[in-house]
């Protein structure tokens, strides 16, 4: 073995993502498509809302696949003759702002609170997680019903009240993960450090912890993209004609057996967005953990 | 563990009753029941009489006065809908949720664990790639899609089974398998990714050593230490199944807990606001005592 | 060529790291002969766990790779036969005793269920397992067997669960035990008795074993051949005796040389301050008492080992002290402060000067962390003791000290060998720049040389800085060495203390004389001559067993 | 089960309570198959007010009326009925120990009933009520024991009876002898309820159920078994004149002559949806077919509203379109659509949906103080004949959901109540002609219709009445 002074520089952090990332070929389809969506999220309502909000009676339910009509109609067109692909990329900001963050926002404040009951003494847990209980135990519609009253109808209330219901999963992943994490031997050696508490959370327990968090809130997001639309129906949040792909789904849903396509394709963006979503994250899983990575790297090795 | 026990019912009970007093309180802010339970051309008067009728007249404090008191007595009040005590109409449903979600749970488990863990051990591999693609599409797709899709195919299509309502054991396979397949990829996400972890620790080498087979590797050494997440995962996905499944009983017929909490909390019928919340809060509270052993019962190391 | 029980035919083992392919066994042949003990040798991380690995089937395949040679066991290449042949062939022919055992017990099942399971495995009916799980944890020497078979792994010392990997892999009576580095959590009593226990069973079933350490003394007690390897390959291979007397490669001449045990003693040191003063400390565990009013002094600059039963709450003091695990009873002044009822602000003032090297090294190492990581963990939460443009170099200078390639800084633990994950620990600790060091057994997983150099390193940080030293050893040579002072434990209490020469020359308590006398000599003639002195006095070994 | 029949409904019924029956889920199972009325308004066949428990009635010289009731009827728990069956039924349905929603059609008047003997009542009203046998054609008849709150045993002198009543999931009625008039062909009757109608739909193709009464639209495709019906139901854009731009009846027309309304039909809305001129539906007394719909101009709003705009009237200001979620299927694309096409003749329009609870809050005085000029998409129901049940709560000054106030049209109202005959009929089509074209009161919009399902076995066809009862009675087989 030999014996150099300087430590070998480590290949860049994002390199060696990107690397890995390439090995995986449905990673990076994914992280593609995601990147696709965000950028549709970004530009669609300023490229394409003129479009998507043009009514046409006598194009209405127009069959998908028809390149007659222009490639914005490939998708069909909805019960308003407004063509579908146009009214997805459009949906896409909308949609993706509350998914994104009502799941964060659960995510976020699930997870803290459940750090906080694991490593915190039996009071402080107790009260949390009986809250978290009381959250479990409340309908996520009343808790609508009541926000509406009371604070009013807006996106960021939408958001709230998608988030609040799914705090409590996070909260109880994270704390069940807590107690058996900080009785590891290495969690003992950083206290021994005389790492804080605070360090020793989001450094040594969170990253063990955070995988199955992502994975939990990759599908989080199909369930509040879908949540989300049955909430507009209260009159709270995102309503027509703002579009979210939820609120396209709903409003195909009566045309399900007669024109499949005006709930298939807005279901179809939010299958593949969790989807893709999941591969990112399981890919992330194995990327992020040095005993798994070898997956990710002998792979790269091979093809590249 | 008696003691825990103890404690635990204390402290739920308290939450409970935080429960009761927030849903009381809140759920009154939220509009007249008058306005809801008479038509839009009732007089002014019927209205009043209404409210003087059900007490809505009192100040809130006596109101809830009377409602602790009565609950005291073991008396939810009276339906204003249904013009019978709202605890026999939440417990009629409830039953029938009780049983879903039950069976539900039961199939999903045991199927989710053995697909998860069988996918976490070949990972990227050839069955890892079918279960979880196919359980993220289902996970993700509207669950009234699949709902009306089954109904199509095998009620409408094939005859094979009743389109709705209960009586029989077919009557319980449409919504069974439609309220399986979120929960179940989920479940199978979380099974896999803490699989993934659990399969290359050092214990699993020495089951190996020992000459263990495959199958009790996967199954008795890494899964029991996988299971943390896992169950906390499923007591997340059961208490939403507790709260009731409100798409398959509004599609299917079926006289669950979930339509009649919504219905209640449309119409404003507190007492069956409040009494659903209770029954079924206390279901969710047991059932998260129940995982809480769980986890005590699985890693020795928690128990201190 | 006559048929061996176990050959090895130029086997090379590598591994695939984000900064390139570790060869860890390059080109290694060896054999084992049916009732003989063959001895691997050799510096750590030099591929001796890789290659009894190997012949486990255990290596994970990516990103190990097994690139060439054969694995014969009674005639039949194991590399070519299916997986199912080769797990019914694990645990029942071929058994393996792992190195680390706290990582290799699964924590959430009894350790009684394990056992049984090792024998269920292969079909044996579960009552008969029993009885043989009682029998072997009996053998073993785990106090209280009926009730210790119900326990968790967690719930055992060191040394203990080391016992109970031993009887999980003599379970079946294998025709091949592999063990590795079966003792170096074991006080030499107990030592001596697992080595006669294997000794016996040898005789009884014609087993071969094959064992890996660095204690020089028990090759000469047990081994009838040694192999020496270096960096992945063997350097030199040959009767035990033989090879003591006559090494050729200068590796090995240097790993008999640097055997410990043949300093001289430290000499006490003039009476000061104490820094830190014990007194009275007790712990129960559900009723057992662990700890049983143990109390010292310890003065800057002052080394003070801790031996003693295995099992008699070294580790538990250990954890005490540093406000791991809470104490029933007793003080702890640092300094004149009472460690144990300080507040948690005060503590962490104090986190600094007290650092731990933990007794099971890959469990106190966060897995997704690379060793630079690890090690400047310390200059992150102590940000005054280096700026940060230093760290590189520092880390690099710590790993030196303690015989690691700074090239292995990005690397994490999972891809050490046992020794060297003890080594990154001490690193670690010694990054601190701590006024007190608790080893627990920090330099047991060393092998001779290596462990001198960590000993000289410290030894000299202990002088010029003044670091006081907690030592928990069993290797009685290296306390030797190293001590000052030395306290010796028995079930929870302190039997003995007292100056490291007068322990050793004048032990007063006959625990610390049988411990003593328990000692094995590097040298094995000497030790076959104990050997048969003991066989005649069969009084000197600890009844019960 | 050859001669029982499955229903499947939309909504589950909560109460079988007899006073409650004008509630159209509990009138579709106990009107005229548990309960029955004195009179009975035949909407389907086109025939009036005829006859049931009462055999004749007329007015007093006083304004009163007077009722003979049928003899020899009996009430499905035997016993027999009579005036005070009737008396007690009215003061129980007026009491205010319990809500019975009866109640409202009687709202604005004071009525006394008085035996005078076992099978003669009187109805006295205050102020007088020309149409008092109508309105009885809604009070089901109870027998005089029946406590003064919400039963859960219906008993009447229908031809069946509450077998089987398994909350949320099914109730059985079943044939009871003695009954006084003909004997159905059907002698049981099953309910179930499911809430969506593609499942209703699927039921009775699976041969599950054999009437659906309510099916989605786009599911009737099947011509042998799908049948369409008017279901008296409006739907109307409530204008609220108090505020501008509305209050200037430019506007007003321009609103109305901006939406194409036939552009809808056939589209978002069923094939054989009627355009409205009215609020209530064309078979109903005093009916105007003299007033025209709107015509679709947009380029003559556009024109109207410049001109309002050159006035000063602020044409431009935020006007809030708000519905009702799901109150009728399409409901979103058809106020989404109405949206446009506002928008296209320069309207600014914002478009809001609400749950039941809050839309009520906007709908119903006393309105929100600061809800800015605001347009409200309804429906409202109205099959019992008569304009009353609408004029005065939609238009009066002191109507709860009126937007105007407009003298005249109070007048008209007050005037055409306490009319009786072709004078009455005069009058309210004088109100409608005034309402649509003068004062251009509100944007009307559609009659809409409905679908059923029903097996073919059965002979039974839908009507308008069948949204508020379903008579078994009138089922027979193939
Ligand atoms: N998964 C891995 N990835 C990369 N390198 C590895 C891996 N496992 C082991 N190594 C390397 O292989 C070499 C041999 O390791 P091995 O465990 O066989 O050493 P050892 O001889 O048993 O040492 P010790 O006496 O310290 O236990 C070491 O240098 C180690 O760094
Ligand atoms: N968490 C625990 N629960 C119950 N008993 C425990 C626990 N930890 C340690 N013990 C017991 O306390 C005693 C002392 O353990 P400790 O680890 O301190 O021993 P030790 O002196 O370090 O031994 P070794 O040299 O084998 O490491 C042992 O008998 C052990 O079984
Ligand atoms: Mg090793
Ligand atoms: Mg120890």
């Amino acid at each position: 073995m030999t014996q150099t002074d300087i430590l070998p520089d480590e290949p860049g952090f994002l390199r060696r993502m990107a690397r890995m990332l390439w090995a995986d070929k449905f990673a990076l389809a994914a992280a593609l498509f995601l990147l696709l969506i965000v950028v549709l999220a970004i530009i669609g309502p300023a490229w394409l809302d003129a479009a998507a909000q043009k009514q046409n009676l006598r194009g209405r339910n127009a069959p998908p696949f028809e390149w007659d009509r222009g490639w914005l109609w490939i998708m069909g067109a909805d019960a308003l003759g407004r063509p579908l692909l146009a009214r997805i990329i459009v949906a896409a900001q909308n949609t993706m702002m509350v998914a994104a963050g009502a799941v964060l926002f659960s995510a976020i404040v699930g997870s803290a609170l459940g750090l906080v009951a694991g490593y915190a003494g039996p009071r402080t847990s107790q009260v949390i997680m009986r809250l978290a209980d009381v959250i479990m135990s409340f309908p996520s519609l009343l808790i609508a019903v009541i926000v509406l009253y009371i604070l009013g109808p807006s996106v960021v209330n939408l958001i709230i009240v998608l988030a609040i219901t799914r705090i409590p999963v996070y909260l109880r992943t994270t704390r069940a993960e807590v107690l058996e994490i900080k009785s590891r031997m290495f969690v003992s050696a950083a206290r021994v450090m005389g790492a804080s508490p605070a360090r020793i959370i989001f450094r040594h327990i969170l990253p063990v912890v955070l995988p199955t968090l992502m994975t939990i809130a990759t599908l989080d997001f199909a369930f509040v993209m879908l949540a989300e639309s049955a909430l507009s129906f209260l009159g709270i949040g995102i309503q027509p004609p703002e579009i979210t792909w939820g609120l396209m789904i709903s409003q195909g849903k009566q045309y399900l057996t007669t024109a499949w396509w005006l709930s298939f394709w807005p279901g179809l963006a939010i299958i593949l967005t969790t989807l893709s979503l999941n591969l990112l994250s399981n890919w992330m899983r194995i990327a992020l953990d040095p005993v798994q990575r070898w997956r990710l790297e002998m792979r790269g090795r091979k093809h590249g | 563990m008696s003691s825990f026990i103890r404690k635990r019912v204390f402290a739920s009970l308290i939450s409970l009753l935080g429960l009761v007093v927030m849903v009381f309180f809140l759920s009154r802010l939220t509009g007249d029941p008058a306005a809801l339970f008479l038509p839009v051309d009732a007089t002014e008067q019927m209205r009043e009489e209404f409210r003087q009728i059900h007490g809505l007249n009192d100040p809130l404090m006596t109101q809830f006065g009377r409602y602790i008191w009565d609950l005291l007595h073991l008396d939810f009040g009276e339906s204003i809908r249904r013009a019978r005590p709202a605890i026999d109409v939440v417990l009629e449903a409830f039953v029938w949720t009780l049983q879903l979600a039950v069976i539900t749970m039961v199939l999903v488990t045991a199927a989710a664990i053995v697909v998860g863990s069988l996918a976490a051990f070949r990972v990227g591999g050839v069955f890892d790639r079918i279960a979880s693609l196919t359980s993220l599409i289902g996970a993700s797709a509207p669950d009234f899609w699949v709902a009306i899709v089954a109904i199509v195919v095998f009620a409408l299509g094939l005859g094979w089974l009743p389109t709705s309502g209960t009586g029989t054991v077919w009557h319980w396979i449409l919504p069974v398998g439609v309220l399986f397949i979120r929960p179940f990829g989920l479940i199978v996400q979380v099974v896999r990714g803490s699989m993934i972890t659990a399969l290359s620790s050092a214990y699993v080498k020495t089951a190996r050593a020992k000459g263990v087979r495959s199958r009790p590797i996967i199954f008795v050494h890494a899964l029991r230490n996988a299971m943390l997440p896992v169950i906390t995962v499923i007591g997340d996905q059961a208490a939403a199944l507790l709260n009731g499944a409100v798409v398959v009983e509004t599609i299917f017929g079926f006289p669950g807990v979930g339509k009649l909490m919504i219905d209640a909390i449309l119409q404003r019928d507190f007492n069956v606001v409040l009494a659903a919340i209770m029954v079924t809060a206390l279901a969710i509270f047991v059932m998260n005592l129940l995982i809480d052993l769980a986890y005590l019962a699985l890693d020795p190391r928690i128990r201190h | 060529m006559a048929e061996h029980l176990l050959e090895i035919r130029n086997l090379s083992v590598e591994f695939h790291t984000a900064t390139g392919t570790v060869k860890a066994v390059r080109d290694v042949s060896w054999h084992l002969d049916r009732g003989e003990t063959l001895a691997i040798l050799g510096e750590s991380g030099s591929g001796k766990s890789v290659s009894s690995s190997a012949i486990m089937n255990l290596i994970d395949m990516p990103p190990g790779r097994i690139t060439s040679g054969q694995i014969l066991f009674d005639g039949q290449d194991l590399l070519q036969l299916p997986d199912e042949a080769r797990r019914a062939l694990n645990g029942c022919r071929i058994a393996m005793i792992f190195q680390d055992p706290l990582a290799h017990l699964n924590p959430v099942y009894t350790v009684g269920w394990q056992i049984v399971e090792a024998m269920t495995a292969h079909g044996t009916d579960h009552a008969t397992a029993r009885a043989e799980a009682l029998r072997l944890v009996t053998r073993v020497g785990i106090p209280n067997p009926q009730a210790s078979l119900a326990k968790y792994p967690h719930e055992f010392s060191g040394g203990q669960r080391q016992r109970l990997m031993i009887a999980m892999a003599l379970a079946m009576k294998p025709d091949v035990l592999i063990a590795d580095e079966p003792t170096t959590a074991l006080d030499v009593t107990v030592q001596a008795e697992v080595l006669s226990l294997l000794e016996e069973l040898k005789q009884e079933t014609g087993m071969g074993i094959l064992i890996i350490t660095h204690d020089l003394g028990v090759v000469a007690e047990i081994a009838d051949r040694v192999v020496v390897m270096n960096a992945g390959e063997i350097v030199e291979s040959g009767e035990t005796a033989e090879v003591y007397r006559n090494a050729k490669h200068p590796y090995t001449r240097k790993l008999i040389a640097a055997a410990p045990g043949k300093g001289v003693f430290h000499d006490p040191l003039p009476r000061a301050e104490a820094v830190l003063s014990v007194r009275d400390v007790v712990k129960t565990y559900s009723g057992f008492r662990a700890l049983d009013g143990v109390g010292f002094d310890l003065m800057a600059g002052e080394c003070m080992a801790v031996v003693g039963e295995s099992g008699s709450g070294k580790s538990t003091l250990a954890r005490i002290l540093l406000r791991l695990e809470e104490p029933d009873g007793g003080k702890a002044l640092w300094q004149g402060r009472d460690l144990f009822t300080m507040s948690p602000a005060e503590l962490y003032k104090l986190r600094r000067d007290l650092q731990m090297v933990f007794q099971d090294p890959t469990q106190s190492l966060n897995p997704r962390m690379t060793v630079f990581q690890l090690i400047s963990e310390a200059w992150i939460i102590h940000p005054e003791i280096l700026p940060k443009p230093q760290w590189k170099a520092r880390v690099a200078e710590l790993l030196q000290q303690v015989g690691l390639s700074p090239a292995m800084a990005g690397r994490y633990p999972h891809q050490f060998s046992g020794g060297q994950r003890q080594r990154i620990a001490i690193a670690r600790a010694l990054a601190l720049e701590p006024r007190l060091i608790i080893c627990d057994e920090a330099v047991s997983a060393l092998d001779v040389s290596v462990q001198a150099q960590v000993i000289e390193l410290l030894d000299k940080l202990r002088r010029e800085m003044g670091i006081a030293f907690i030592f928990i050893a069993h290797d009685l040579p290296v306390v030797r060495d190293f001590a000052d002072h030395v306290m010796v434990m028995q079930g929870g209490k302190v039997v003995e203390q007292g100056p490291v020469r007068e322990i050793f020359e004048h032990p007063r308590q006959p625990y610390t004389q049988r411990l003593l006398a328990a000692g094995l000599d590097p040298d094995p003639e000497v030790q076959a001559q104990r050997r048969e002195a003991r066989l005649g006095h069969p009084a000197a070994m600890q009844p019960g067993i | 089960q050859e001669t029982g029949v499955r229903i499947v409904m939309g909504e589950d019924v909560d109460l079988l309570e007899p006073c409650m029956s004008t509630q159209s889920t509990i009138g579709a199972v106990l009107l005229q198959n548990v309960s029955e009325t004195l009179t009975y308004l035949d909407v389907g066949g086109g025939t009036g007010l005829q006859p049931k428990l009462a055999e004749s009635w007329e007015q007093q010289a006083d304004g009163s009326w007077r009722f003979k009731l049928r003899q020899g009827v009996s009430f499905s728990d035997g016993s027999g009925f009579d005036a005070k069956d009737v008396k007690h039924s009215f003061d129980r349905a007026m009491s205010d120990q319990i809500t019975c929603e009866v109640k409202r059609y009687f709202g604005g008047m004071t009525v006394n009933a008085e035996v005078v003997d076992d099978y003669t009542i009187d109805f006295k009203a205050d102020p007088v009520q020309p149409i008092l046998p109508l309105l009885l054609s809604l009070l089901s008849i109870v027998p005089e024991e029946t406590p003064v709150e919400f039963t859960r045993e219906p008993i009447g002198t229908g031809p069946f009876v509450l077998k089987e009543w398994t909350p949320s999931q099914q109730i059985v009625l079943g044939q009871r002898d003695g009954y006084w008039g003909e004997k159905p062909a059907v002698t049981s009757a099953t309910y179930v309820f499911r809430a969506d109608p593609a499942v209703r739909a699927a039921m009775v193709a699976t041969d599950e159920a054999d009437i659906a009464p309510s099916i989605a639209a786009l599911d009737a495709t099947n011509p042998e078994t799908d049948f369409s019906y008017l279901d008296s139901e409006t739907i109307y854009i409530r204008l609220d004149h108090s505020m501008p731009p509305v209050n200037d009846i430019r506007v007003r027309k321009a609103l109305n002559m901006a939406i194409d309304r036939e552009a809808f039909i056939g589209t978002l809305l069923p094939e054989g949806t009627l355009l409205a001129t009215a609020l209530f539906p064309p078979p109903t007394l005093g009916w105007n077919k003299d007033v025209q719909v709107w015509k679709y101009d947009p380029e003559g709003a556009k024109k109207l509203l410049d001109e309002a705009k050159a006035d000063g009237v602020p044409v431009d200001t935020k006007l809030t379109l708000v519905a009702r979620n799901a109150n009728f299927p399409n409901i979103t694309e058809v106020m989404e659509a109405i949206q446009q096409q506002l928008q296209e003749v320069g309207f600014n329009v914002d478009l809001q949906f609400y749950e039941i609870a809050e839309f009520q809050k906007l709908y119903s005085k006393p309105y929100p103080t600061d809800r800015g000029p605001m347009m409200a998409t309804a429906m409202h129901d109205n099959s019992k004949g008569d304009p009353s049940f609408t004029m005065f709560f939609k238009y009066a000054s002191e109507g709860l959901q009126s937007g105007i106030s407009d003298p005249k049209v109070d007048d008209l109202i007050t005037r055409a109540s306490a009319a009786t005959g072709e004078e009455r009929a005069k009058l309210w089509s004088e109100l409608q002609a005034y309402l649509h074209d003068d004062v251009v009161a509100d944007v009307l919009l559609f009659h809409s219709v409905r679908f059923a399902r029903v097996a073919p076995r059965l002979s039974w066809r839908p009507n308008m009445s069948t949204t508020s009862s379903l008579p078994l009675g009138e089922i027979g087989f193939k």
